[in-house]
């Protein structure tokens, strides 16, 4: 096996040569999945990467580690097969805004529900990138595309609350263009045990260039951002001098010491999802970081543990005693 | 009226009742016990559909019907010899398939107005002359069964519950059954329920003292057992049932663990049920959110080195047809078991159809070829599931087995594997990262297969086209034709593997019936009696349909005439057509929710031979 | 056309004979469904049900309104294309927590962050009742059903909170035995100009008998459930005596005259998923009644708005506006 | 060197470059202008994959083919004559197809050691002799464009863009055709940025007048306009373009509103595309969650009176199967358009390949019939998609119309259609509730359409089989082989109201070449060029493939050979064996995700017809 230990960010690529357009977000996203995979020591041998169908879902292609490239929407089906039937392996889900939102949004929500052990990242650049640039459920309203050239009528998901509504035990978000809080984050989510939604705002140079510049340009990103971190104060401004402090389902910005703590741990995803619906709010930062971060039981843990416990007072079964029952007989 | 033990070697009997009544419980009593007592037997139970009617009605009509023997059958039986009618619905919607002079016993006690009202009777069938031709036992069941519970404890609602045990006591006596296996079973179900496997066990015993005590029937029957059956172990089995065992014992025998994904649908349910029980075999089943989740899942775990199964029926299939062609063209083990069912679209959920073949061929985007088998019989699906995991492991690739609800809930004597003689196929993993890609191939075609977690194997697979030696996606023009080709050999080269079906009958003369899947039975049958009567004609059975074994042509060249009788609207047939078509296939079909019955077959077959002549 | 104004709720039966079993929830919801729709003088011509597969989804064929009865899961996607092809007809989704959570799950979301003007009934009876009781989304963890003989290891959604979380602007839920809490709730969703999800807690007395007895039956239900009212205070308990004040994200138990007032029409989502969240507290009551209902522009309106505005702007087109464009030329 | 006037009948020319080039803008500009100028013409525009490569390398290769003629022509053109490659990937990927002695005109201001390195090159293939046998005009055409820009408020990155109008500018000279057009275009397209109309406009002038000035060719060419060309009005149209008017067209023939629920795929997106820009003419588009929802929408919006129409690629049209099944059962009109893509699975999804045929017709659970057609080329797209309005309405059904994306991004000029001679075939709802039933038919045994909102019509349909008179949900045995059989003979009927195509060539002889698709081209060219060189042969091309016309066999009969060329394994000739099978049907097939060369397909003829002899 190899050292483990000793691994770079770059051991983590592949020898394909990387096809993404050049300034296009999905490069800090890897190399940000790069480095905390090597910075957590994990074996590139033990990861296995699933992606469906899109730009982002090239991704397992650019990775030195285990990979998949399934179909449109269909990663977090394919993750969950993976990851029950070998909980052993460092499973993450690579997908997009149509590919885990769109065809792919049921097997997203259910596989958040049953808490399956993965780590999913979800490229939010509200287009679809690979087929030249539609509509997709993350797009505001009224934005003309290719498929809504007077302008699109759908109106658009908020990703954090679906998967707080669908029982998320880990929901997170963050931004291309900040690798420093992408890998703090994805750091959070590898170490979850539980399945782990983490959303990156993350700009399509060709299809829906600055989708995100209101919130990822530095001259506007600390007043327009705030940072959610466990046990701290929420707090953002060039100074970092006003702060969120939240007052029942009321959420209003204050001054720094009167901000209140961020604690992603309660167990109610209620707070988490208060949070989110500041993105409504145009006055208001949008806050970004761990929503919600609590333990319970993972699908692919109560599946072997469920196995374990009835070979345990059942005795294990052969072969012989599936075909030879009871109730069989003899024909001399 | 006399009671001598009259002997008789076939009997077809079909209860039929209320959805409530228990008829699908008195059915499967008699067929355990029947098993044990050593006769051949072929069962068929008929539900009404999916959703429960109104009881009383017609609509709520639930059959089952047992052929035994003592010699080896085939079908469930084509006209019963006797009827048992639990309410005028029953009587009304069944009689007419009786055979002439049969014996119909009815519960009078279900005979009242409203009782009639409900099956949409004006006069009752018992007073009009209807049954006239058949010997009818009139017996008021209910009333009996009440009778012979005074005194329990229970409600007169489940009181009244007991009355098939009741009736099946009467059936024990009429066919000369021990009763003993049922009281057992009785003990063992309600071992926490005391109370009423009493009350079971009393109305079973009073139906069989009842009819020997008033002699009831003009006479007793006696079924010896099949005198000259391989010896062995037996053991009566569903078809869904063989089907999930099998599944079980395929991937053991490839040395792996199941991951079955699946979604429920009727009438595939049960093998999801079946194999959810298997837990300390480590079978995993996961129930997902959909057909697509079933299948991605079991791909994803064949992936990470279980062997990915899913089951399902054709509205399933569908759905799971664009991931099947990831299966395709990643080279995945996928085993992929449609219990078909008659549509389109919904259809008759609960009724039989054998429709889902050219589906199961062609139903996928592009070239996507991949072997397709199906089984004939209850206890067939055991072998057809093992060999459904032997080829999908050993070729590295998705395969479907076709069974259907004929096929899924009826039941047979199983011959019992001998489990030394079990051919096992293990798998070998790759490990070895010396000169490894992940298409390399063996003789057979067959790509490596090496499981995530694996040091120095760390490699990606998916939907784009790879190139056939690194791996790497692969826009090239010639690498897509030789990968396209690659996979057709491999799917081709199946054919090494398999042999040529058993022929029943001589292997040349005026006609041979090709037929497949649950039309065993009826085909078999209507050709052995055509034997017997001295008419020349021979049924070969089907099992692996894509590939077809090598050879066939050789056989089809020595009949005169060749029909294939098929429950859709000529599938197989068009598939030999296509592929065979220097011989003409005739078409015979059926599509109205029904197996064929033997006889209907044989008049058929009679008239093409005089056609001909 | 038919006189809709004298229509009494049997008007709205069809000639088919009902077959549910007999004491299923169903029979309760449909009766509702065909009074509401006669108080309401809806004309049954101008009515159209629409569901997908499982015991409730055959509704329509019982109903004497037009119906679809579709395949399993794709309800509110033929539904969708009935709306939006003729906003003018008064259509309904009758669906399962089989049908429309799980395999149906995601066009369920979509319809609700689309807000397409659909009446959804959700069946939910927290089990496969068709194909006679296999566990569902709902069912609770641990659950003994046929495809779960140890115990169910799924972690079941909150369908509240999944609809919530997927934006509907209207979600309320309701119960089998209260027909006439089920009639108000039915009929503030008919006449909601949007999308309205509405849970129906069902008994199925064969697979799942009693899964709700613990909120349905008489003697424990004014203490085990809340009504949630609009501009009314939460008040329960056998005599009323009871309240629910909701301070910050804590919902409390109170006496009566403390209770807050219930205001489903904020336009936050955030106090009908908190409120939703007291479901998993055990020593609380089950709310029941509208959690949301805000007004928002719906599909259907904003696909033919958006068709009348670029038709006026750009001219009505004709067949052959579209054929010879000015691109072409003549060959004499 | 001269530069008279030299006339040529037939060029080809293929401008390569790198995917930011602007190679598919420069060729679409030739093809308007050559379309204009009333030569006939064919193109074909060839993608690299579909995700971004990185420039200069040989991945990242945009090409763009047109071929025009003074002709009739049918394909864009074999083996170009002209080639135009920007830098050197596209030159090395390129080359090997040019006619032997053809024109290559290379940019060398894209030669640095940088970009040969890019292209995987060690020598610089300018210099090593790799190009002999061509001519090859070399020219810095970047240092020509920033000179010709000199001057201009634009960046350096900005100016370079306009290289391809420089160079489209020489290629207008070499072939004498007019700029204006182009700078019309330019004038409309960048009326909001003046700056960069100028730009280009400099550019492309700048490129004419170097042309021009230097005499960089041997000589300049003149393709004179098609003269026998039929009068009426044109218009050069891409065959995704002219199926999304032909849907609207067909909608409107049928006096019914369009509701297109689609999901974006290639090739298919653009028809999505074309279609919600037609909001003026009340076409509705709902861009759904997935292919499924796309299918479902469309069911429901016929179910509600309007045209449900979905469109989608192969793996969109395998998710879509059991939908479709639905429609088939619920007898509702439905457009189901597959623009075809190279599989299996994602396989390479901006390749062609006609491999969704069999999908196509048994890609469905149970019996589920449904016509299937595919058009032949860009302009064929309209009158079959107009073809396709017309079965599902008349006969009330699903119906699916295959096109592929050489069809779907190539383009030809269209005649187009005279609007007082389409015979449009309006659909009369039913509104009398007198004797209504839903499954009334009519003497084509489509059943009537009552819609929603129609008072007194209150019905319900759905997947579960119906009683064929009154509607209701039926398990009768009989009624559903009623119903299967006539769902059948309905689709089967269509057969009466369609023709069998054209033969190109004499009606017996040697050989009959039986096409379909987009290989209609290559098909007609060969054989006519045999044709001309006194061989006969003959070409059938198929528009309807379920049903086929009546009278084929008559056809086949007065041929010695047959052979049926595909992008597939054999899937027309499977079909045409199963339902012919007293012919011989000959497979030549290629699955390379290119389209059929006419040359190649003519040495496969040849090669047939000399066996023979
Ligand atoms: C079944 C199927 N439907 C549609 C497509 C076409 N398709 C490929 S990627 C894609 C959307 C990609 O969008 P997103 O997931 O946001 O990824 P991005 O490219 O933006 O990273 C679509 C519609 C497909 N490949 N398969
Ligand atoms: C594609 C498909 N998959 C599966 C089925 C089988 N099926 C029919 S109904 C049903 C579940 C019904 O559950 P629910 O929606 O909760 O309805 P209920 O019967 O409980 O009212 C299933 C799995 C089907 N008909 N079609
Ligand atoms: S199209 Fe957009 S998302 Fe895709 S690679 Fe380019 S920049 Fe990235
Ligand atoms: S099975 Fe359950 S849900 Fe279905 S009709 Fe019966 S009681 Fe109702
Ligand atoms: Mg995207
Ligand atoms: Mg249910």
């Amino acid at each position: 096996m190899s050292d483990v230990q000793q691994l770079k960010g770059k051991d983590f690529k592949s020898n394909q040569e990387v096809r993404w357009c050049p300034g296009c977000g999905d490069y800090s996203i890897i190399s940000s999945v790069q480095s905390i995979l090597a910075e957590l020591g994990r074996d590139k041998d033990n990861v296995v990467m699933v992606s469906g169908i899109g730009c982002s879902s090239r991704f397992p292609y650019y990775m030195g580690t285990y990979g998949f490239h399934g179909i449109h929407g269909r990663a977090n089906a394919i993750a969950t097969g993976v990851k029950v039937a070998n909980p052993d392996l460092d499973t993450w889900v690579i997908t997009g805004d149509g590919d885990g939102l769109s065809i792919g949004g049921n097997h997203m929500i259910h596989s958040l529900r049953r808490n399956v052990n993965l780590k999913i990242i979800l490229f939010n650049n509200e287009i679809y990138g690979l087929t030249k640039g539609q509509y997709s459920p993350t797009t505001p309203q009224g934005q003309k595309t290719k498929t809504s050239p007077f302008g699109s009528v759908d109106a658009p998901f908020n990703p954090l609350q679906l998967a707080l509504g669908a029982g998320a035990t880990f929901a997170a978000r963050t931004l291309d263009v900040r690798p420093k809080h992408m890998k703090a984050v994805l750091k959070a989510a590898a170490e979850h045990n539980g399945a782990a939604f983490v959303e990156v705002w993350q700009n399509c140079v060709i299809f829906n260039d600055g989708a995100f510049k209101h919130w990822s340009e530095k001259k506007v990103r600390d007043d327009q951002t705030v940072d959610l971190v466990a046990g701290q104060p929420m707090i953002f401004g060039a100074e970092k001098e006003k702060g969120l402090r939240s007052e029942g389902c009321q959420i209003q910005v204050v001054s720094a010491d009167e901000a209140s703590i961020w604690d992603p741990t309660v167990e109610s995803p209620g707070p988490g999802f208060l949070m989110s619906q500041l993105d409504k709010d145009p006055s208001m930062p949008r806050p970004f970081g761990v929503f919600r971060q609590v333990e319970a039981p993972t699908l692919d843990d109560l599946v072997h543990d469920q196995i374990s416990e009835v070979t345990d007072k059942l005795g294990e079964g052969s072969l012989k005693d599936l075909i030879y029952t009871p109730d069989s007989w003899e024909v001399k | 009226m006399s009671s001598e033990l009259t002997r008789q070697d076939d009997v077809t009997i079909r209860f039929a009742g209320d959805s409530g009544d228990g008829m699908q419980l008195t059915g499967t009593q008699f067929t355990e016990t029947t098993a044990k007592v050593g006769n051949d037997l072929a069962t068929f139970p008929d539900y009404p559909s999916e959703i429960r009617a109104p009881a009383g009605t017609r609509a709520g009509v639930s059959g089952y019907q047992i052929h035994f023997s003592s010699r080896d059958i085939y079908t469930p039986g084509d006209a019963p010899s006797v009827l048992v009618a639990m309410n005028p619905a029953a009587l009304i919607t069944n009689y007419k398939d009786l055979q002439p002079g049969g014996i119909i016993l009815v519960n009078t006690g279900a005979f009242t107005e409203k009782d009639l009202q409900k099956a949409e009777l004006d006069v009752n069938p018992l007073t009009d002359g209807t049954l006239s031709g058949f010997r009818v036992i009139e017996e008021d069941i209910n009333q009996r069964t009440i009778e012979a519970l005074e005194g329990t404890s229970l409600g007169k609602k489940d009181v009244l519950r007991c009355k098939n045990f009741y009736t099946l006591g009467m059936m024990y006596w009429l066919f000369s059954r021990p009763i003993e296996p049922t009281l057992e079973w009785l003990n063992v179900k309600f071992a926490k329920k005391p109370e009423l496997a009493d009350a079971n066990i009393r109305a079973l015993k009073a139906g069989y003292n009842y009819a020997e005590l008033l002699r009831l029937f003009q006479g007793r029957y006696e079924v010896p057992k099949v005198e000259d059956v391989a010896p062995g172990f037996y053991r009566n089995v569903m078809g869904n049932q063989a089907l999930a065992i099998g599944l079980a014992a395929g991937a053991e025998m490839a040395n792996l663990k199941v991951f079955l994904g699946s979604y429920p649908i009727t009438p595939a349910t049960d093998i999801l049920q079946y194999m959810s029980l298997m837990k300390n075999y480590d079978v995993i089943t996961c129930q997902m959110e959909d057909e697509i989740a079933g299948v991605c899942t079991a791909i994803g775990a064949s992936f990470a080195g279980r062997l990915g199964m899913t089951t399902t029926s054709g509205p399933g299939l569908a759905l799971k047809t664009e991931a099947i062609g990831l299966a395709v063209i990643t080279e995945l083990p996928l085993v992929i078991v449609d219990v078909q069912r008659a549509g389109p679209s919904t259809g008759l959920p609960t009724k039989v159809e054998q429709a889902d073949l050219l589906q199961s061929m062609f139903g996928r985007n592009s070239e996507a070829p991949l072997p397709v088998l199906s089984c004939a019989t209850p206890a067939d699906a055991f072998d057809c599931a093992v060999e459904a995991c032997r080829i999908a492991t050993q070729y590295m690739t998705p395969v479907i087995l076709l069974s259907d609800n004929y096929i899924a809930n009826g039941a047979e004597p199983w011959k019992l594997p001998d489990m030394d003689k079990l051919e096992h196929f293990p798998v070998e993993f790759v490990t070895d990262p010396e000169g490894f890609s992940p298409y390399n191939r063996d003789a057979k075609l067959a790509r490596g297969w090496a499981k995530p977690g694996t040091p120095g194997l760390a490699h990606r697979i998916g939907g784009l086209e790879k190139d056939s030696k690194t791996g790497n996606v692969s826009h090239d023009p010639d690498n897509h034709q030789v990968m396209v080709d690659l996979r057709l050999a491999k799917v081709n080269g199946v054919a090494d593997t398999i042999s040529i079906p058993p022929l029943n009958g001589p292997d040349s003369g005026d006609l041979l019936v090709v037929a497949w899947g649950s039309s065993y039975g009826a085909a078999r049958a209507a050709v052995e009696r055509m034997q017997k009567e001295g008419v020349t004609a021979t049924h070969m059975h089907m099992r692996h349909l894509r590939p077809f074994p090598h050879g066939l042509a050789d056989i089809f060249r020595k009949f005169k005439r060749i029909v294939v009788p098929e429950l859709n609207m000529g599938q197989l047939a068009y598939v030999l057509q296509a592929e065979y078509p220097e011989f003409r296939f005739e078409k015979y079909n059926k599509v109205k929710g029904k197996p064929f019955q033997a006889r209907e077959l044989k008049a058929h077959f009679e008239k093409l031979l005089e056609e001909k002549s």
